[in-house]
């Protein structure tokens, strides 16, 4: 590493882009350590033990697998939940290290990549992950710089849940979303608390693209969500219980909220809507930095294989794309319109993306529209 | 004024009742209550994550309510004996201790301490060699215990001092009288008349550490507490397992305080 | 008694490590110029005086006169600016109240509210410069229990004893040292009247009895006069005077102690003696032999039982000594008369019942008055 | 009465733990207000007081939780006097530490959990559902300012009672028989006398509760559903959700600076209370 590359390392710790260990690591400070007889903390050992940390959403991993590893390997497994992306982010960016494995939706992979929290996966390490066997565009959201980062765990789509017996006009499209609360919904309505969808339906309704960071489109989507706040019941990822008790009877949601309800209660439905809306993928990638590295491509290993994923399908109930897995699903849920919607409904959705994620005015637009 | 205060008890334990209710609910979902069932409990105590964050929760409230009541006792005390500067200055950081919002003191904290130890892991390296040096300090109960000290012990110092208020400055000349010197006069005077305070401070610690949730949040690394576990939990939709935690909770609470408090009986009997 | 180690070699001794014999001999105290200032507010002045063993001394002045302060210089609960404090002939104005022979009564009695009787009283005992053991220390608090006729409420909370009880047990937890100086703060403060004259009588029979110098502060002069050998007068941080109840009442020092102690008509001088005579509102008086080195007669005065009534002028003085009654207290055997004088003012007269029996006083009746010469107080301060 | 060496002595381990939990974050925490976001959020070094002037964006947030934080406190005050009063004057011996027990009871199930029930209890099926049936109409408390101020209350109140009862157990019974010797009745004496000379204790309870009420956050979320926002849902966002870490720090100031306002003039208060209440 030459002192100009060091330099540019230098700011980006100093400007807080990468963590301190990857700093430490990136510089050759680690190769200092190296040279003084000190083993870098990450240097992979062939045997597995301790401790792997798998920082996950709730209700997102089968018990029964992480068990089952424990036995295979004695490594013990540890798991810190988190509500959404931007906190996971939030700590990582703020020092956090002790994550081996993170569970980030493709939007935030490219943030972690290039602020070093995150680094190739070694394929080598994964023979239970068959990128054949995964739907190419799933499978490119886990690419940065044309590496792979990251490896699909489920994927899902965003977009309306509304209760039939309460809302009686028909509900196809994000128009009959923002114009249903702002009309006879008013007081029924539920936005999610996650500025990515929120802003992205907003901007939906006017017809731009979903993650659009234009300053005009945003302020157009910024009025809109501004007139909807009052007739609002609630701005919130929690939102099922107001469902189910009919407190309210339309939300903005995900497809695996959508199951739950509709499981429970078979006159909610889901509305992917006609103009569009987002289409996420959940991965697993393996942090730079992790205490344990070598458990972790273990664990994620494991995981993969798909009689274990099928495993982890029934705990999470989100879709998979893995056709390994989808053969040993029951014929009925590859055909489950909430968990795999035919494709004309696919076809409008729009992945999220990073820009949109830490673009300031959407999260500013948000924040405004929350503290209205 | 018995009737008002009866009034406020239901208030204060409708929800736990609601709690402990759909615990023993056999339904997937909190909209009803459809029969009895334990299949909650079953789930909560086979949940490693739910019994790790318990335990966690368990040994940091000790911990903090500890660490906590000496330090505060100590500050109070030592409050008695210092300049006013001293003290309003003292007394003024301690309450900023607690006015700071968690969510604050959370973030900074996270921020703060991993500079701290990036630092001092380097120091070590460096100076002595020592290759395990980079994984000397990490985030975890030690953490989460120095940030709930800060606004428990704050808390004890509010407690203590009050009852200090009370203390006659004669019974210390007294004691001096007698032949206690400072140090056991504090010990045999001081500190007996504090203990109700320090009793009161040390419990108020434990179950505010105990419930804390956003410091916890930032600062506990990989290892959730019992609140940021739940917390997590309902973000994507409460079960009533969750309940079942709750209710187990309250048992053990309500167990350990009442062996507690039967000591604490029998020690005054025989004071 | 434990004094610092140099005072007396370093010895463990004991409060009780003496024999009756030396108790008399080392228990006095001696303040040599004592000065006590909190900041620039000077509590005692240059207080010196001696306070001998085995006695029962009062300390008496109005409230902020530095009773208190010189109290808590004998305790250690305060150190002087200047001067030196001995007990027993050993310096101790540097020694901490934990390290001096003396024990103190606090006015507000300062029972330990944590501890029963038996504690509170034992608690000097286990002290640890002082320590008994368990044997002793139960034995000797048994003992005193009984003398202080506390039995029974050994383990009472102190707090659920009687106001006198407090003080039983205040005086109590004391003396089981047995202090060279037992110091009572304002002793009788939170009794009452009846309860007061018993615990007085108590209170001498105890001193005798233990042989301990006891120091007493009290703003009740009666209180003192009764209980003292000795009373020290202090005003503004200054002695007055020093002496035996009889000294203080019938040869008052100064104005101050002349009104302070008993009852006190003065008259104040328009102007100062000249060549050995005062005028006193007509009235010639010879300045005594024993005033006439001191200083100019400032002022005049007599004990109301020196004031003399009769219908009839007895002829000297002329109209400056008629005056008007204006209140008639009778006292059972005493009768006190309240007279507004035109030249002195008002005026307080004693005299016995039985001797005022041929003659009723009433209010509005105009009387004239009669002091012998040798009943007048001359002061020059 | 302490030496002055053991005070200082004393007050150490309280200095270290300062310094490390309280003075080094805040610190970081200015630090971090004075910067910028990073690109992709999170904190860049720069030094400007511009985070500061874009605090007003969050004027509503504040307007609300000052709004409900003084309502809320005073509320938990007015239901806690009682309730303490009768602790403290009417109960004795072990019955009075028993009841005391029972008001911190609830607080050893979990925060996160009690007020999730407040959630179900507020929510569709539970207390509009009750007075459905009773024939008194559809509510929704669910999402207003009505829920959250049952929440904090709910959360707040056995503070209020404990701080209060240390208030009144402190005033002598005798002064209440000396007012009630004095002609003054039960209610009377209560306004005369305890109530002037609990007063110190009733305005630091209630600087306090307003002081934890104000940095609230969980109970917003949980029972405001996005639709009651207090100024700590908006420093949470800040950090966590746009991850504009040097506007969340300068709105945490902004919250810490008023509050400390309110802290001082709780001092003031006290001994102002203190004065007027002093006997002789």
């Amino acid at each position: 590493m030459d002192r100009k590359e060091l330099s540019v390392w230098v700011e980006k710790y100093r400007r807080g882009h990468i963590s301190r260990r990857g700093f430490l690591t990136v510089t050759g400070i680690g190769a200092t350590m190296l040279g003084m007889g000190i083993r870098p903390s990450r240097a992979l050992s062939q045997e597995l033990s301790g401790t792997v940390t798998l920082a996950t959403w709730p209700s997102y991993q089968n018990q029964a697998n992480l068990d089952s590893f424990t036995e295979k390997t004695g490594v013990s497994v540890n798991m810190a939940i988190f509500g959404s992306n931007e906190e996971m982010m939030a700590k990582m960016q703020a020092g956090e290290s002790g994550f081996d494995i993170i569970a980030p939706s493709q939007y935030a992979i490219p943030l972690y990549a290039s602020g070093q929290f995150i680094e190739p996966l070694d394929l080598s390490l994964l023979p239970n992950y068959d990128a054949a066997a995964v739907e190419p565009r799933f499978v490119e959201q886990g690419t940065f710089d044309g590496k792979t980062y990251a490896v699909q765990k489920n994927w899902g789509t965003s977009g309306f849940i509304i209760n039939t017996t309460m809302v009686t006009t028909p509900f196809t499209s994000v128009k009959d979303y923002f114009d249903g609360i702002r009309g006879p919904y008013s007081g029924y309505g539920v936005a999610l608390d996650h500025p990515l969808d929120t802003v992205g339906f907003a901007l939906k309704y006017h017809g731009y693209s979903f993650n659009s960071v234009d300053e005009a489109e945003l302020k157009k989507a910024e009025e809109l969500l501004l007139e909807t706040k009052p007739h609002l019941y609630a701005v919130t990822t929690d939102f099922q219980p107001m469902m189910s008790s009919g407190d309210a009877s339309i939300a903005m949601g995900w497809s695996f909220n959508a199951m739950q309800l509709h499981r429970d209660m078979p006159e909610i439905q889901y509305v992917i809507a006609k103009e569009g809306g987002e289409i996420w993928c959940d991965f697993y990638v393996i942090t730079r930095n992790g205490p344990n590295r070598a458990a972790a491509y273990a664990l994620v290993n494991h995981l993969l294989d798909p009689a274990n994923n099928v495993l982890e399908f029934e705990a999470h109930g989100s879709a998979i794309s893995d056709t390994r897995v989808l053969a040993l699903l029951p014929p009925e849920v590859q055909t489950d319109p909430i968990l795999y919607p035919a494709k004309e409904l696919l076809d409008p959705l729009e992945f999220g993306i990073a820009e949109a994620m830490s673009n300031p005015l959407r999260n500013e637009i948000m924040a405004r529209f929350k503290s209205a | 004024m018995r009737a008002f205060s009866l009034f406020i008890f239901l208030f204060l334990y409708l929800p736990v009742a609601v709690i402990v209710v759909f615990s023993f609910n056999a339904a997937p979902n909190m909209s009803a209550f459809t029969g009895l069932s334990l299949r909650w409990y079953a789930k909560a105590f086979s949940n490693p994550l739910a019994i790790a964050a318990l335990t966690n929760s368990i040994v940091i409230a000790l911990c903090s309510a500890v660490v906590s009541t000496a330090i505060g006792s100590a500050v109070a005390i030592g409050l008695m004996g210092t300049s006013r500067t001293t003290r309003i200055v003292v007394q003024s950081l301690m309450m900023l201790g607690l006015a700071v919002p968690g969510i604050v003191i959370g973030l900074a904290s996270l921020v703060f301490f991993s500079a701290a130890f990036s630092g001092a892991e380097q120091a070590v390296a460096m100076l002595a060699g020592w290759e395990q040096a980079a994984k000397l300090f990490s985030f975890g109960r030690p953490t989460v215990i120095a940030a709930h000290s800060l606004f428990c012990t704050a808390l004890v110092v509010e407690v203590i001092s009050l009852r200090l208020r009370q203390l006659n400055p004669s019974w210390l000349e007294a004691s001096n009288d007698l032949y206690a010197g400072r140090g056991e006069t504090l010990w045999r005077v001081v500190v007996p008349f504090i203990v109700p305070a320090m009793v009161a401070g040390g419990l108020l610690s434990f179950v505010l550490s105990f419930d804390e949730f956003i410091i916890a949040f930032f600062v506990s690394g990989t290892k959730p507490t019992l609140p940021v576990y739940m917390f997590a939990s309902v973000k994507r939709g409460a079960t009533p397992e969750l309940n079942a935690i709750a209710t187990s909770m309250l048992t053990i609470s309500i167990l350990v305080s009442v062996v507690a408090f039967s000591f604490l009986r029998r020690g005054q009997a025989r004071a | 008694m434990r004094l610092a180690p140099e005072a007396e070699g370093g010895g463990a001794n004991a409060p009780d490590d003496r024999t009756k014999g030396q108790r008399m001999n080392d228990g006095g105290g001696t303040f040599r110029g004592v000065t006590k200032k909190f900041g620039s507010f000077t509590a005692v002045n240059d207080l010196s005086f001696e306070i001998e063993a085995g006695s029962f001394v009062s300390i008496v002045g109005p409230s902020g006169c530095g009773k208190t302060t010189t109290l808590r210089l004998i305790a250690g609960f305060e150190f002087p600016t200047v001067g030196s404090v001995f007990i027993g002939g050993s310096p101790v104005e540097r020694m901490e109240a934990y390290e001096r022979p003396i024990n103190m009564v606090f006015q507000s009695y300062a029972l330990f509210p944590h501890l029963d009787v038996f504690d509170n009283i034992a608690y000097g005992l286990r002290s640890r410069r002082n320590r008994r053991p368990a044997a002793e220390v139960k034995a000797r608090v048994n003992e005193i229990i009984g003398k202080m006729q506390l039995s029974g409420k050994e383990h009472n909370r102190v707090w659920e004893l009687s106001g006198g009880q407090q003080q039983r047990v205040a005086l109590a937890r004391a003396i089981v040292n047995n202090p060279k100086i037992l110091i009572l703060d304002e002793p009788m403060a939170a009794l009452d009247k009846k309860l007061r004259r018993d615990v007085q009588f108590e209170l001498q029979s105890l001193q005798r009895e233990l042989g301990i110098t006891f120091i007493m502060v009290t703003h009740d002069q009666h209180e003192a006069l009764s209980l003292s050998d000795r009373i020290i007068v202090m005003n503004r941080g200054r002695i007055e005077q020093i002496g035996s109840p009889d000294e203080l009442y019938n040869r008052p020092a100064s104005r101050f102690v002349a009104s302070f102690i008993g009852d006190f008509n003065l008259l104040e001088l328009e102007k100062p003696a000249a060549g050995g005579t005062v005028d006193v509102a007509g009235r010639v008086l010879a300045v005594p032999q024993e005033r006439a080195g001191e200083g100019a007669t400032i002022a005049v005065g007599f004990r109301p039982d020196a004031l003399k009534l009769s219908a009839a002028a007895p002829g000297a003085g002329g109209e400056a000594w008629r005056a008007t009654i204006t209140n008639v207290i009778y006292l059972g055997d005493k009768v006190e008369i309240k007279l507004d004088c035109p030249s002195s003012g008002t005026l307080l007269a004693r005299a016995d019942v039985a001797r005022l029996a041929e003659r009723r006083f009433r209010v509005g009746d105009t009387v004239h008055l009669t002091v012998e010469d040798s009943d007048f107080h001359h002061f020059t301060k | 009465m302490l030496q002055p060496r053991m005070a200082r002595l004393l007050l150490l381990p309280g200095y270290a733990l300062l310094a490390l939990t309280l003075i080094g974050p805040l610190i970081t925490t200015l630090v971090i207000s004075l910067g910028r976001r990073a690109p992709s959020g999170g904190y860049e070094t720069a030094l400007s007081i511009e985070n500061f002037a874009s605090v007003l964006s969050r004027s509503t947030a504040f307007l609300n939780t000052v709004q409900l934080s003084a309502f809320g406190a005073a509320i938990c005050i007015l239901a806690a006097i009682p309730v303490a009063f009768f602790i403290a004057k009417h109960l004795k011996g072990s019955v009075r530490y028993t009841v005391l027990f029972l008001v911190v009871l609830p607080f050893f199930t979990s925060f996160v959990a009690r007020t999730y029930a407040w959630y179900f209890a507020l929510g569709g099926r539970g207390l509009p559902a009750v007075l459905e049936w009773i024939g008194l109409g559809r509510f929704r408390f669910l999402n207003t300012d009505f829920a959250v101020a049952i929440g904090i209350i709910y959360a707040y109140l056995p503070i209020a009672i404990l701080m209060l009862f240390v208030a009144f157990d402190r005033i002598g019974d005798d002064l209440l028989e000396a007012s009630n010797d004095l002609g003054r009745g039960k209610v009377e004496t209560f306004f005369s006398v305890v109530i002037p000379l609990a007063m110190p204790g009733l305005i630091s309870t209630y600087s306090l509760l307003f002081i934890l009420l104000s940095g609230e956050y969980l109970i917003p979320m949980l029972l405001g559903g996005g639709k009651v926002y207090f100024i700590g849902n908006a420093i949470v966002d800040l950090f966590l959700q746009s991850r504009n870490w040097p506007l969340g720090s300068a709105v945490a100031i902004s919250l810490m600076s008023m509050m400390i306002v309110v802290a001082f003039l709780s001092q003031i208060f006290q001994r102002m209370a203190n004065r007027d209440g002093r006997i002789g």
